[in-house]
């Protein structure tokens, strides 16, 4: 969690890649812990996907996208930093008081995990508000798979279903992007969502 | 029969399944268009068999009252769709809106559609069922941005990036569903089996359950395109070919829909949970008062019919919300009779934009003089999805109107205006296309209505007379959702 | 027998009112004059008038139509059986029944559309004029009218001539404000309806002030004469009607034999004599007034009817 | 040919309709067919109510379909009037049929949709468009109003069967509501102001004979639809409903004939009296509610024989009429009269059958409009008895707004015919007109001759509606028919009483004798001249008096306080030789007041949430993460 602060923080794009490698690690970190306390081996893979795809080949693939697109400039963000730091702190605190009521059945760890994960969602989210960037943007819809992985993970013996769907959608999500990245680039030299709106389909 | 009856599932998936790869590397574009069709076509007879035979559910399919309708109404306006993709597409081609190689991606994508839905209806599986959804966002957000001008891209992304967003909300609310379960039926795949979520949820966790249904009504609610959540709605319909918008309002939001009703039953099952109408009923009344507002300044031809999808949406939504028998039935109506509408709708508006050669409706008039049959089509789908009478349509929005101003007299009338703004709109853009005196390129129509007609006899006889056992299965399938 | 002597009644009515209009007419004339100290026409001028122009042959306009030519039979018509239904010495007659006062309002209102067309038949601009500010009258002269037969019919609990006569002779009723209300807007009414002044001179041709005489510009010979008659006998009626509803004394019932009838007829020509004399007396201390101020003065008629009404209509009991 | 089938099946409908009435017990007690709402099916039941609104629906349709065949050869684009005649019929009938609120709704928006399409018939005349959009959407509103009505009294079970609603009478709040939605959803489609805004653009819009079939049928329908919901299914209604209602219908009266006076389009003049008489069925219609409030069965009776009557002439006349502005549009292709004129000499049969039916609009003897005004103010005359001192201040008023409003209905149907007809023609067009065709001309007479047997024999006609009232009201009116003379005698001899047939004969035969004098022993000579015209010389047809110059006087007595109309006039200086102009601008405050602030309001909100369509993704995004923050806080506070 305090890594997705950093990444609200961060406003440099390599930076930003660098410490979303190194969230994904966290989380497959934790995921790898997980499996260790619940026996429960299938984790592991998932912790391995995790690991490989969000905390190596992502962060690879993001970076030669950004050598592309030649986007080293920090990253105007929409609102200033400190504004985004108290948002993402009430959000934390948002996502706890929700999740207070449910200490009943489900076991304190879980609770506790499920806190964080919504936590890291709602971040994940504030941060794709917060930039303009479609990189950082992408990173922002990341955290927030993370932040699901997160949740998935934390339920006791969920079936493999969940991960292969969260691997699946990422890949998915990873190709879909790099094609409209790659458009972007093509259609406009920027991937700046604001060059996009000379575009709109009806001006008034 | 169970077997016969799994048979025939087996066919209603592996069908597209299968089209679909072969559509892939087929290269000559008449005959995939044909095999598309007829593609459908056995995925639609499959889908009918269902009726009768019944396999016994399993931990991952299930073909039950509720989604046995919805599946022969994908396929079947699949089928017809397909139909009408057919010519439509041939014109793209010959104008070279569309290259071979795109259509032969556009084939295989639709087929692939027709897949995940299919899994989305049949799935007993929350898991699965997410899968399948987020499968038919992924192949649809490709579709619309087949054009590849810059506003279509631009429409494709910000689908892509709504939809993924309501995706990963959807899923979370799907593991809440799960860690919900798994506390009372114990770990498994039975902790994510409908059959089984249903029974059991009366001693599920409520507060769980709360936070998993809020999101997955945001999450599949951005599919139905519910205000707020709507953005990527119009434009995806504006941008997009033709066909896949008639899909996307006549099914996908179905669809998605159906995931709402379905974790709504669990939902309404529980006694601790609170109440998932009045949520749904604000969301929806929310979305027919923008979206019949909405519909005043548009310009682009299937940007309005895409709200106006909204403000159906809206009204479906509404009406489960207000729950109890007759509303339920009235929702179950409407949402059938709309796609058939408003895909009909879109068939005859994708003709118009080829002849005219533009969906910009100032450049659009008097096509009841230059274009008979097209002209009275529209007006035709118009009045349908005004729900004048004798088109179906009428039938449910008396229903809808008449039960909530007995039970709620404030929220029926703001429905009402709101309806009654929506057509203003809507009435006022038909003036301007159908009647006056005719603009714009004349040239004939050669994409067949067969199609567009067939909707509209549908919608016109289900405003007549409807077949008892059609409605003996709507009333039963009300009274499930309670 | 007791028919055929009602019917017999009944047609002397219609005789007596056909006779006696244009000598009233000329009556009213003659005493005008002496007032005016000259000598005046002869009371039988108006019958002389009458066959001179019955005897004179039609000049009919170019652009005149049938409407033109059958508008006075049916002025003419419709006039002498509203006439001949209003009790003048005899209540109860047989046909009495077959109109009340709302179907007499309506017939005078017969007549008045069939002469403004005929005004605007031939198509001059004088006919237009005549017309359109005859029917300018009647829209509020009517109305009035049914006021004052609301009133009347309020008291004697009855629309039918007949009976409000009989039942205000027997004056159970006694003097009521609504009933003096009535009275005034009737007179009004009869004014503006009669065209006599302050509302229209009968005897002008200067064009800006006339209304009758426009629309019947175009008339001639035995047309001219048909209105004239009709003329003459819408003074009657109204008279009558005012004579016969506010003052019906002596007015014999039907069935009291012949002694009774001749009686209730003396009394009437009395009330006719007075009338005409009073009404002779208005029109030369009045001076005629404006078109457009003739609105207001039936305005005013209409208001004292609506009063009368109003005053019935709230002050009465279930 | 589409016209002699619908000719046909209207024509044996009315004679279905026609013979239960006059039989009394109906033919068709209950039917109940499995379409329409599924669990319910479709209701139909003719009771006397339903037969006499039938005669009058299938008489409109017969003439209409007679007169179609001769008219429609001059329709330009028959391929957008013929699918939706029948149709309109069809729906009109269902209406009047139909016994449970669904089956009722569905007919009742198809006549509207088949109406509209008719209307739009020829959409490229300049303002038809627009006309039949304001017409679907205030037809939409109206039906949307009933939709609420009929939700009142079905509930949330959804009885929606007429019999289940008469079974379970609804609370007295309740049926003041209903009774309000139900006035507000069938007023709006008579035309009862302030709802009658598009009725003058949309009925002359239309084919003539379809103009007649709206204006004179139509409006009718709508009519039985507060009949049957009021009188019927809410029980016993609050005296203040009858208030409400007659005070609507005299104004309706009075404000529609005053528009029509200030109108010189044929057609929309006609369509204005529309609104006027359906103002006076309402007052009827009022009085009746009135009565029946306080338990007078017999008045009740009296104000509903009166409002059902004029139903029935309003239908006769009002067809007629436009006949024969249909036959004088497609002889002229003018609808305007101050382009026309001096008809009468070229079409001499089609002014008679209009000279017989402006007389019968007028509400002159012995024609049958004024027959039922009669009754209406007989009506009025019985309401000194009601209790309520609101009511007593009102009746007399609403008296004197129908006396005012027949005196000029008077005045505007002399503006009417003698422009249109007499006088000299003012156009080229007006001067070539040929009579219209045979079928035509037979339509016209066949109903002209039904004003005048209405006017002169109308025992009868109050005897048939006798087992109407009797369902409706409890009670009825005496026997007319075989009363001496047929005379008809509301209430009592010594009260009032009418004889149409005798005041017929008795003008003939006054009329007879004086022409038969004049003719033996007057001269009967005859010349021909110009018109004499105080010696002005023979001027241009121009110089005759217009429309517009006819209603002048009353335009500045009524039109400076109700249209705000202003006239300016341009004087030329003296010795210059150009024309000087006068120009009259007029508003509609109710226009201004009612209908312009809610298209406002409309286009306003439309406006304001346009600029949501151009939003950058990331506040969509916004907009999602707000709603899911805002529903979480809701939640985390629901704990």
């Amino acid at each position: 969690m305090l890594v997705s602060f950093m990444l609200l923080y961060q406003d440099r794009m390599t930076g930003l890649v660098n410490i979303f490698a190194l969230h994904a690690l966290v989380v497959s970190l934790s995921v790898a812990w997980q499996a260790h306390i619940q026996h429960a081996p299938h984790l592991y893979i998932t912790a391995a996907i995790a690991l490989i795809v969000k905390a190596i080949i992502i962060p690879i693939a993001l970076h030669r996208i950004i050598v592309q697109l030649g986007i080293h400039r920090t990253i105007e963000t929409v609102v200033g930093i400190g504004q985004t730091m108290l948002a993402g702190i009430g959000l934390v605190a948002l996502s706890i008081m929700v999740m207070l009521p449910i200490t009943a059945k489900a076991g304190t760890l879980t609770q506790q995990d499920l806190a964080f994960a919504l936590s890291v969602l709602l971040l994940g989210l504030l941060m794709m508000i917060s930039r303009r960037n479609a990189v950082s943007q992408v990173i922002g819809f990341m955290s927030i798979e993370n932040g699901l992985i997160l949740a998935a993970t934390g339920a006791k013996g969920m079936p493999l279903v969940v991960e292969i769907s969260v691997a699946f959608s990422i890949l998915i999500a990873l190709i879909v992007i790099g094609v409209f990245l790659f458009r972007i680039r093509e259609s406009f030299d920027t991937v700046d969502i604001h060059a996009m709106h000379e575009y709109r389909g009806e001006q008034p | 029969m169970s077997d016969g009856g799994s048979f025939f599932v087996g066919a209603v998936l592996i069908i597209p399944a299968v089209s679909a790869g072969l559509l892939a590397v087929l290269p000559d574009n008449r005959a995939t268009a044909r095999l598309n069709t007829l593609a459908a076509f056995l995925t639609f007879i499959a889908a009918t068999v269902l009726f009768r035979e019944r396999p016994t559910p399993g931990h991952f399919l299930i073909v039950d009252d509720l989604n046995v309708v919805f599946i022969v109404l994908s396929t079947f306006v699949g089928f017809t769709t397909s139909v009408f993709s057919g010519s439509y597409i041939a014109h793209e081609l010959e104008i070279g809106r569309l290259t071979p190689i795109y259509l032969r991606f556009y084939h295989a994508m639709y087929q692939t559609l027709m897949f995940a839905m299919n899994v989305a209806l049949l799935s007993n599986n929350v898991g699965l069922m997410w899968v399948a959804i987020e499968l038919a966002t992924l192949t649809t957000v490709l579709m619309v941005g087949i054009y590849r001008t810059p506003a279509a891209l631009e429409a494709a992304w910000k689908y892509f990036l709504l939809g993924s967003v309501g995706i990963a909300f959807a899923l979370f609310g799907t593991i809440l569903v799960y860690l919900a379960a798994h506390a009372v039926v114990g770990e498994g795949l039975d902790a994510m089996t409908w059959s089984v979520l249903v029974k059991r949820s009366p001693e599920f966790e409520p507060a769980l359950l709360n936070l998993a249904f809020l999101f997955l009504l945001l999450g599949y609610g951005t599919k139905v395109g519910l205000v707020p959540l709507h953005a990527w709605l119009p434009d995806a319909h504006a941008e997009g070919p033709t066909p896949i918008s008639a899909v996307l309002s006549g099914l996908l939001l179905n669809v998605a829909l159906f995931a709402v009703l379905r974790f709504k039953s669990v939902m309404s099952a529980n006694p601790g949970a609170f109440a998932p109408g009045p949520l749904m009923v604000s969301l929806g009344l929310l979305s027919v008062v923008f979206a019949s507002f909405m519909l005043y300044r548009r310009h682009d031809i299937k940007r309005m019919f895409g709200y106006s999808s909204i403000e159906h949406m809206g009204i479906i939504t509404f009406a489960f919300g207000m729950g109890g028998p007759l509303a339920n039935f009235a929702g179950l109506l409407h949402m059938t009779l709309h796609s058939l509408t408003k895909s009909g709708i879109f068939f005859c508006v994708g003709n118009i934009s080829q002849v005219k050669g533009t969906q910009n409706m100032r450049d659009i008039r008097g096509l009841t003089v230059s274009h008979p049959v097209l002209g009275w089509g529209l007006v035709l789908g118009v009045a349908a999805i005004a729900g004048l009478p004798p088109m179906g349509i009428f039938m449910t929005e008396f229903l809808i109107v008449t039960t909530t101003f007995a039970r709620s007299p404030v929220l029926a009338v703001v429905l009402g205006l709101s309806l009654l703004v929506a057509f203003g709109a809507l009435l006022l853009r038909l003036n301007g296309l159908a009647f006056g005196d005719p603009h714009g390129s004349r040239k004939p129509v050669r994409a067949s209505s067969v199609p567009m007609f067939a909707h509209f006899a549908l919608v016109i006889a289900a405003g007549i007379w409807l077949p008892a056992a059609l409605v003996a299965w709507f009333e039963h399938v009300a009274t499930l959702l309670r | 027998m007791a028919l055929a002597l009602s019917l017999l009644v009944q047609i002397g009515q219609m005789g007596l009112v056909l006779a006696l209009a244009p000598l009233f007419t000329g009556y009213v004339r003659k005493v005008k004059a002496h007032l005016l100290r000259r000598q005046g026409p002869p009371l039988v001028q108006p019958y002389r008038e009458l066959l001179r122009l019955l005897r004179k042959d039609v000049v009919l306009a170019d652009s005149a139509s049938w409407v033109f030519r059958i508008a006075p039979y049916l002025i003419f018509a419709t006039t002498w059986v509203a006439a001949s239904l209003i009790p003048t010495f005899a209540t109860g007659l047989i046909f009495s029944y077959a109109a009340d006062m709302i179907a007499i309002v309506a017939l005078l209102g017969s007549a008045r559309f069939m002469l403004a067309l005929a005004g605007l038949d031939v198509g001059t601009s004088f006919g237009g004029i005549g017309s359109s500010r005859e029917m300018l009258i009647a829209s509020l002269a009517e109305p009035a009218m049914l006021m004052v037969v609301f009133t009347l019919s309020l008291l004697a609990g009855s629309t039918q001539l007949s009976s409000i006569a009989a039942s205000l002779q027997a004056s159970d009723v006694g003097l009521r404000f609504s009933l003096a209300l009535a009275l005034i807007g009737l007179i009004m009414v009869a004014i503006a309806e009669n065209s006599r002044i302050p509302v229209d001179n009968p005897a002008t041709h200067l064009e800006l002030t006339m209304v009758h005489e426009a629309m019947i510009l175009e008339y001639s010979g035995r047309h001219l004469a048909l209105i004239e008659a009709a003329t003459s006998l819408k003074l009657l009626l109204y008279v009558s009607v005012i004579a016969c509803v506010f003052f019906p004394w002596g007015i014999a019932v039907s069935g009291q034999g012949l002694v009774a009838y001749f009686a209730g007829v003396g009394v009437y020509v009395l009330k006719l004599a007075a009338a005409g004399f009073l009404l002779a007396v208005f029109e030369t201390a009045t001076a005629k007034m404006r078109v457009f101020r003739v609105p207001d003065f039936l305005g005013a008629a209409l208001m004292l009817g609506f009063l009368a009404a109003l005053l019935l209509f709230v002050t009465m009991a279930g | 040919m589409v016209y002699a089938a619908a000719l046909c099946l209207s024509g044996a409908a009315l004679g279905i309709a026609a013979a239960s009435l006059f039989i009394g017990h109906s033919l068709l007690s209950a039917l109940t067919l499995p379409v329409g709402l599924p669990w319910l099916g479709a209701h139909f039941r003719l009771d006397s109510l339903a037969a006499f609104f039938l005669v009058v629906v299938n008489l409109g349709a017969t003439t209409a379909s007679i007169y179609g065949i001769g008219y429609g050869r001059h329709e330009e684009t028959p391929g957008r009037v013929l699918p939706f005649f029948p149709a309109f019929l069809a729906a009109m009938n269902l209406v009047v049929l139909a016994d449970d609120a669904f089956t009722f709704l569905f007919a009742w928006e198809f006549m509207s949709l088949a109406s509209w399409a008719l209307v739009m018939a020829h959409h490229r005349r300049a303002g038809n468009a627009a006309a039949g959009y304001l017409y679907l959407i205030m037809a939409s509103f109206g039906t949307l109003a009933l939709l609420f009505a009929f939700g009142l009294l079905a509930g949330p079970a959804g009885g929606y069967a007429f019999q289940a609603i008469r079974a379970a009478p609804p609370a007295a709040g309740v049926a003041a509501v209903a009774l309000i939605l139900a006035l507000i959803g069938a007023g709006s489609k008579a035309g009862l102001v302030p709802l009658h805004v598009w009725l003058p653009l949309a009925h002359p819009a239309a084919p003539s004979h379809v103009s007649a079939l709206m204006s004179g049928v139509m409006t009718k329908v709508a009519v039985y639809g507060v009949v049957r919901i009021v009188f019927d299914l809410l029980g016993v209604p609050p005296w203040w409903a009858g208030a409400l209602v007659a005070l609507l219908g005299g104004v309706s009266a009075f404000m529609g004939v005053l528009h029509a006076l200030m109108e010189h389009d044929l057609k929309r003049l006609l369509a204005y009296h529309t609104v006027e008489n359906i103002g006076i069925i309402f007052i009827g219609l009022g009085l009746a509610l009135a009565f029946e409030a306080n338990g007078m069965r017999a008045a009740a009776a009296l104000a509903l024989t009166a409002a059902l009557f004029h139903v029935f002439n309003h239908s006769v006349f009002k067809s007629l009429l436009f006949f024969g502005s249909g036959a004088v549009l497609t002889a002229t292709g003018e609808r305007d009269m101050e382009h026309l004129g001096g008809l009468i000499h070229r079409m001499r049969f089609t002014a008679f059958a209009f000279l017989i039916g402006s007389a019968a609009i007028s509400a002159l003897p012995p024609f049958n409009g004024f027959v039922s005004e009669w009754l209406t103010f007989q009506a009025i005359l019985l309401s000194p008895g009601l209790p309520q001192l609101l009511l007593k201040f009102l009746v007399p008023a609403i008296g004197a707004l129908l006396a005012l409003s027949a005196a000029l209905a008077a005045a505007c149907f002399v503006k009417a015919f003698g422009v249109t007809f007499l006088g000299r023609p003012r156009t080229d067009a007006a001067r070539n007109a040929a009579e219209t065709d045979r079928w035509s001309l037979a339509t016209m007479f066949i109903l002209g001759a039904l004003c005048l047997i209405a006017g002169i024999l109308p025992g009868y006609f109050i005897d048939a509606l006798a087992p109407v009232t009797q369902v409706l009201a409890g009670a009825h009116l005496p026997g007319q028919g075989q009363l001496d003379w047929l005379t008809i005698v509301p209430v009592a001899q010594s009260r009032s009483s009418y004889n149409g047939l005798l005041l017929f004969l008795m003008i003939a035969l006054a009329a007879g004798l004086g022409a038969e004098a004049i003719h033996r022993w007057a001269s009967d000579a005859l010349r021909r001249s110009a018109p004499w015209d105080c010696g002005f010389p023979d001027s241009s047809p121009t110089t005759q008096y217009t429309a517009g110059s006819f209603s002048q006087p009353i335009r500045r007595v009524f039109g400076t306080v109700v249209f705000r109309a202003r006239e300016e006039v341009r004087m030329p200086p003296p010795g210059d030789l150009q024309a000087a102009q006068m120009r009259v601008r007029m508003r509609d405050l109710l226009w201004d007041g009612l209908y312009a602030p809610v298209t406002g309001l409309v286009n306003f909100v439309a406006d304001r949430l346009n600029k949501v369509q151009f939003l950058s993704i990331r506040a969509y995004l916004t907009l999602v993460f707000g709603a899911l923050v805002t529903l979480l806080t809701v939640l985390a506070v629901w704990h």
